[in-house]
């Protein structure tokens, strides 16, 4: 059992021992911190030419990063937060995206992107944004959410070795969670769900942060008998939603939580399929959960209102199928009173900041 | 500039103002009140008290991540400060924005923006204004030493030489991105060469002597004001406390101990301090003084802070 | 009757008479060919403090905007094709969406974007993207894609005299098109459809150049006894669209034809909502038109397969209703019989590019 | 280098041929089979021809918009080149690309972009995975005037000094940017001051003197092989015919009659074909001989373009 930063740091030092084409680069990946421990080691083990920080830019180091891969290197670059790569999107839409399609089927871009999702502590509007829909707009990007330790080791070495631009959306409150993570090198599937949870009375999407949230939700709730069909989206673009629309076909009632913007979201993209796919499964109009129309305050009196909680997925239930409003009242008040003694901007009480 | 232009004693009063504010910070973030990223400008408070003293009303200052001393030294208000750093509704951006988004129409703190270099273009824009209104303003924006790895420096400074626009670029060089050195990060060469570069005139100056701070910037603000075009100041110092956070982190690894204590040595408050004394314009009885009103102000600020609301989220409204 | 590009010129032209505050700034704005003809004899009359060429630099010079407008300036910028703006995301994403809801409502960013949508004669990936989910996603940025020359006009106008960051989505295959446009100074609400055609049997909703091929199909159906009732989405933010909500209570039956790609589309956010608000009237899975999943591809003989067209939105409406495939075929004909006649990859006959 | 090392006729020869080349695209542009932009480099053959033939096997080459040239001269396929602009499967990206996105894995022609500035950081790129991979080889990127306005050309020029890459930067200065004159972008100096800036030894010679631009890029070449690091290179050239088609615009009121005559006198191609006449390596004879031999590979390649089948839609996969 260990948490998912230490299962990151593993896979990172597994794919540069097992291929000396692989190399890491981004601001912080050196030094003493070491991207909240993600690169913990690796500089000292591999040495500078394989593990370098580099210089603010985030635009022209994916560029280098791109050639390099061109030329058949493995580049994994880090960004602490996805709000960096926001200058990088010229390089990563245009030229990671298209490059194999545009010389047609020639050029590979074997690189991989890990962006961190921010949250909490007041780092407000531009250190906390997921923009998952801006890289999942691109056809011939990869995009993936590990929300486990265990995706989050398999999924980054499978992405590692795929020969197409990956971006991983990373979320920070993830890194500190524990679960079990062999110790060998496996690949996880750079595509399809996780189930987390098995039901028939509702299905639920979540993607990252938000996987917490939809099971502490789905856990609380299958107790007041109400069974949901839990599943991690994992895997963005491409996005295979099968098990999904057989799972609807079940249960008729469909719930996607998103960890980004609801306007716009992921939850646009399954519900349109679900619809065009399953209509006539379904029971009562999908409903998305995501973050509102505004972007992150930095107050601790405004956060609460922003990011969407195991609460209001068992609320969600409920506009589903009001007949189970009372059955699912012990749910949000076990929630009730676990939130009340967590902070509502921090992954835990023991968290003192500053990031 | 004669000697009698300088303003001596407003120079030290902002120093150490803001030393005092930002210690007392750092010995109450482990309250957990204060539920934000801080980057601490301790070590560093030349730069900000030359600069913005140096500023005239209308002028605009434009910042960053490491935004309190010059905030504070641009004439904002403690309270709005700390009450932002306390997530407050009275804070500065109503407790939306936190410590790295700091911004004050009144003192002239046109914002502040935290990712780097971002809001060295916007500094060229409000100049831009200014030239357009022909308003005689000047733009100043301060950024560090990795701002200028990024591409977007470049852009604007081109366009503010190509334009000749009242902008005064001030680069506070204290030899860290976060923890990586300079050396990981350019070639080594004087930051004052990127301006040049770019046609603008570019100068240097020892960042941890506020006087020579307040002689260059005042004079690149005659400059732009008189329609001569934009400079870069490139102004060396060093920080004393961690990249972001209350504490000290020599111990860590990225920087050693000597390092430190050699620019403690430097310290710009320490250099004026004595200086003062030593032209009679401090005793130990007027700096006790100045302790003690500068406390005060600490203590009713922080009250403020701690006593304000936060902020609800009832009516947010992202379209003006 | 004058085409949308001269409606741009006459609209800027009197927003730079009317407020001196406003100035226009961009590559080409001021050269011989004048931004296709969108901006001819501006800095002639203006002067050029008012109307100037920029460096090749548009994450600088959107920074740039975005410092004039706090200041009260009211610029407009102009890319000759949406990719270029690609560079300047980080720009418009953070400092223009979120300056207004950061600074507590203090600031504004009265500033305006037009980005030109390239299409045909062979111009490729990187010279034809839509984006407009990217830009969307955004909240705090305004979004619009006019169709119309009176829109062209009347928008703009509209968008320079708004205070809050606008975003102009400009089809080039749309500049030539020929329409009612007044002399005067009149504005174009910034949100909300406008209706082409009424009708009770389909709702189509359509944006930016994709109405012309709606409108196509509208009209033959209607010959055919299908009535379409037609909308031209026009604002894709702020996103009103309770006319459609009221629509497809009546139809039962939606359609959706993007300009941009169809995978995290605008259609799927109008699918998302137009289920989550009408769901009971639905008589059928909504359908969603626009791009394929990969990049634009250059060559003629690929193109054909990658735009949509009025007669995949007559098709799909016959998948709709499977009943009306019999009657529909006469529109079919017509549309191949006039597609037959004219170029693939060009607005028309006489277009000899090169771009 | 002696002025044997020099290849005076390959030289000639690769400039003659794209002359030829270019020139017949423009005649036939007209006919509407090539519906893709066309960026054409008349006049400023003596750029890519100088460069091209400096460089070695597993060197890469990198471009822009305007690499019709580049590729040529790198040693391209001509019937691949003209069957990618006309939009057909047999081109060098399967007709998916067009004029602005030419890519050749055989002819060492690692890309080319049509955003401007995009391909600078990705040659730094490919330079980095020569010198892991210990290749002695050297990335070779060449761009406009206008490249260097945006700001990712100064993130890759710094990485590149950073790290003293094997990569040298070809700046094609032809004194526009589509329409817009160099002074109504940049302040006026001359361009290698960028490199310098970055700790780039920068140099510049006359982009008109073929013999002039294979000097200096050689010896660039040996310098970047050897380990010593990045160079840019500036050569200050003219365009003839207009920024992207096929005709002249010297009428729209841009640029002056004059100034074009100023440097048509300066053709590249005139100035070396004197020379060789004068050193005996080339005769009327000969010269016929060598239009002849392009004009067929010319016509044949047209054939070849025009004969061609569309590529179909039918399998396309985005992903590797
Ligand atoms: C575009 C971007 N990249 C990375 C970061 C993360 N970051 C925050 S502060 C900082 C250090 C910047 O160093 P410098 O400009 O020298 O300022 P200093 O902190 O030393 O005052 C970095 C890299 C960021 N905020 N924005
Ligand atoms: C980022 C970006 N901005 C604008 C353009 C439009 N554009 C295409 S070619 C060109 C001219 C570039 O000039 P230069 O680099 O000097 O090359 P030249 O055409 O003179 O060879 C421009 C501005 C673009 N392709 N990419
Ligand atoms: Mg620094
Ligand atoms: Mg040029």
């Amino acid at each position: 059992m260990i948490s998912a930063a230490e299962a990151i740091r593993e896979a990172t030092e597994q794919c540069l021992s097992a291929d000396d084409r692989v190399y890491m680069m981004g601001q912080g990946v050196a030094d003493p911190k070491g991207v909240f421990g993600t690169t913990l080691g690796l500089a000292q083990r591999f040495g500078s030419e394989r593990v370098f920080e580099t210089p603010v830019a985030e635009n022209g180091m994916t560029g280098v990063a791109i050639g390099s891969a061109l030329m058949g290197r493995r580049p994994i670059m880090v960004h602490q937060r996805v709000d960096f790569a926001m200058l990088a999107l010229e390089q990563l839409l245009n030229n990671g995206a298209k490059m194999h399609f545009v010389t047609n089927g020639e050029h590979k871009v074997p690189l991989v992107v890990r962006l961190i999702i921010g949250r909490g502590w007041g780092q407000g509007p531009e250190h906390s944004q997921v923009l998952e829909t801006v890289f999942a707009s691109a056809p011939g990007l990869k995009v993936i959410m590990p929300s486990t330790p265990y995706d989050a080791k398999g999924m980054l070495i499978a992405a590692v070795e795929d020969d197409n631009p990956v971006i991983i959306l990373e979320h920070r409150w993830l890194h500190a969670v524990i679960g079990h993570v062999p110790q060998e090198m496996y690949r996880a599937p750079l595509s399809g769900q996780n189930r987390m949870r098995v039901g028939d009375d509702v299905t639920i999407v979540a993607s990252s942060f938000a996987v917490l949230e939809a099971m502490e939700a789905a856990d609380l709730m299958a107790e007041c008998g109400v069974q949901a069909d839990l599943f991690d989206l994992r895997a963005v673009r491409p996005l295979d939603l099968t098990a999904i629309f057989e799972s609807v076909r079940r249960t008729g009632r469909l719930i996607v939580v998103d960890t980004g913007w609801k306007m716009f979201g992921l939850g646009a993209e399954i519900v349109a399929q679900v619809t065009e796919q399953g209509f006539q499964h379904l029971r009562a109009p999908p409903i998305r959960l995501g973050l509102p129309d505004y972007p992150t305050p930095s107050s601790r009196g405004l956060v609460g209102a922003f990011y969407p909680s195991s609460q209001g997925v068992v609320e969600a239930v409920g506009r589903l199928s009001p007949e189970w409003i009372p059955r699912l009242r012990p749910a949000i008040d076990t929630i009730q009173t676990r939130r009340a003694k967590l902070p509502v901007d921090a992954p835990n009480p023991a968290f003192r900041g500053p990031f | 500039m004669s000697q009698d232009d300088v303003p001596q004693e407003g120079l030290f009063f902002d120093m150490l103002r803001n030393r005092r504010v930002e210690l007392e910070i750092s010995r109450r973030y482990e309250d957990g009140e204060m539920r934000c990223p801080v980057h601490l400008s301790v070590g560093q408070e030349a730069i900000s008290a030359g600069v913005c003293r140096a500023m005239k009303v209308g002028d605009q200052l434009v910042s960053t991540h490491r935004a309190h001393a010059h905030y504070l030294s641009k004439g904002g208000d403690l309270k709005r400060m700390l009450a932002e750093f306390h997530g407050k509704a009275t804070g500065c951006c109503g407790g939306r924005g936190g410590s790295m988004h700091i911004f004050d129409r009144d003192a002239g703190m046109l914002l502040s923006l935290p990712i780097v270099a971002s809001s060295i273009p916007v500094a060229v824009g409000a100049a831009l204004a200014m030239k357009q209104a022909q308003t005689h303003s000047v733009a100043v924006v301060i950024f560090g030493d990795a701002a200028v790895e990024e591409g977007v420096f470049h852009e604007a400074t081109n366009f503010a030489a190509l334009k000749q626009l009242p902008v005064v670029f001030v680069c506070e060089n204290n030899l860290f991105s976060v923890y990586t050195h300079l050396n990981d990060r350019q070639p080594d060469l004087p930051l004052q060469r990127l301006g040049a570069a770019h046609g603008i005139r570019s100068l240097t100056a020892d960042g941890n002597d506020v006087e020579a701070v307040y002689r260059l910037t005042t004079e690149a603000f005659e400059r732009a004001r008189a329609g001569g075009g934009p400079s870069l100041l490139v102004f060396d110092t060093y920080r004393w406390l961690e990249h972001c956070g209350p504490g000290y982190d020599n111990d860590i690894g990225y920087r050693t101990e000597e390092e430190f204590q050699v620019w403690k040595a430097r310290d710009p408050i320490e250099r004026t301090r004595q200086k003062l004394f030593a032209l009679g314009l401090l005793d130990e009885g007027s700096e006790a003084g100045l302790n003690a009103q500068i406390d005060q102000e600490i203590a009713e600020a922080f009250d403020f802070a701690l006593e304000s609301p936060l902020p609800t989220s009832s009516e947010f409204q992202i379209y003006a």
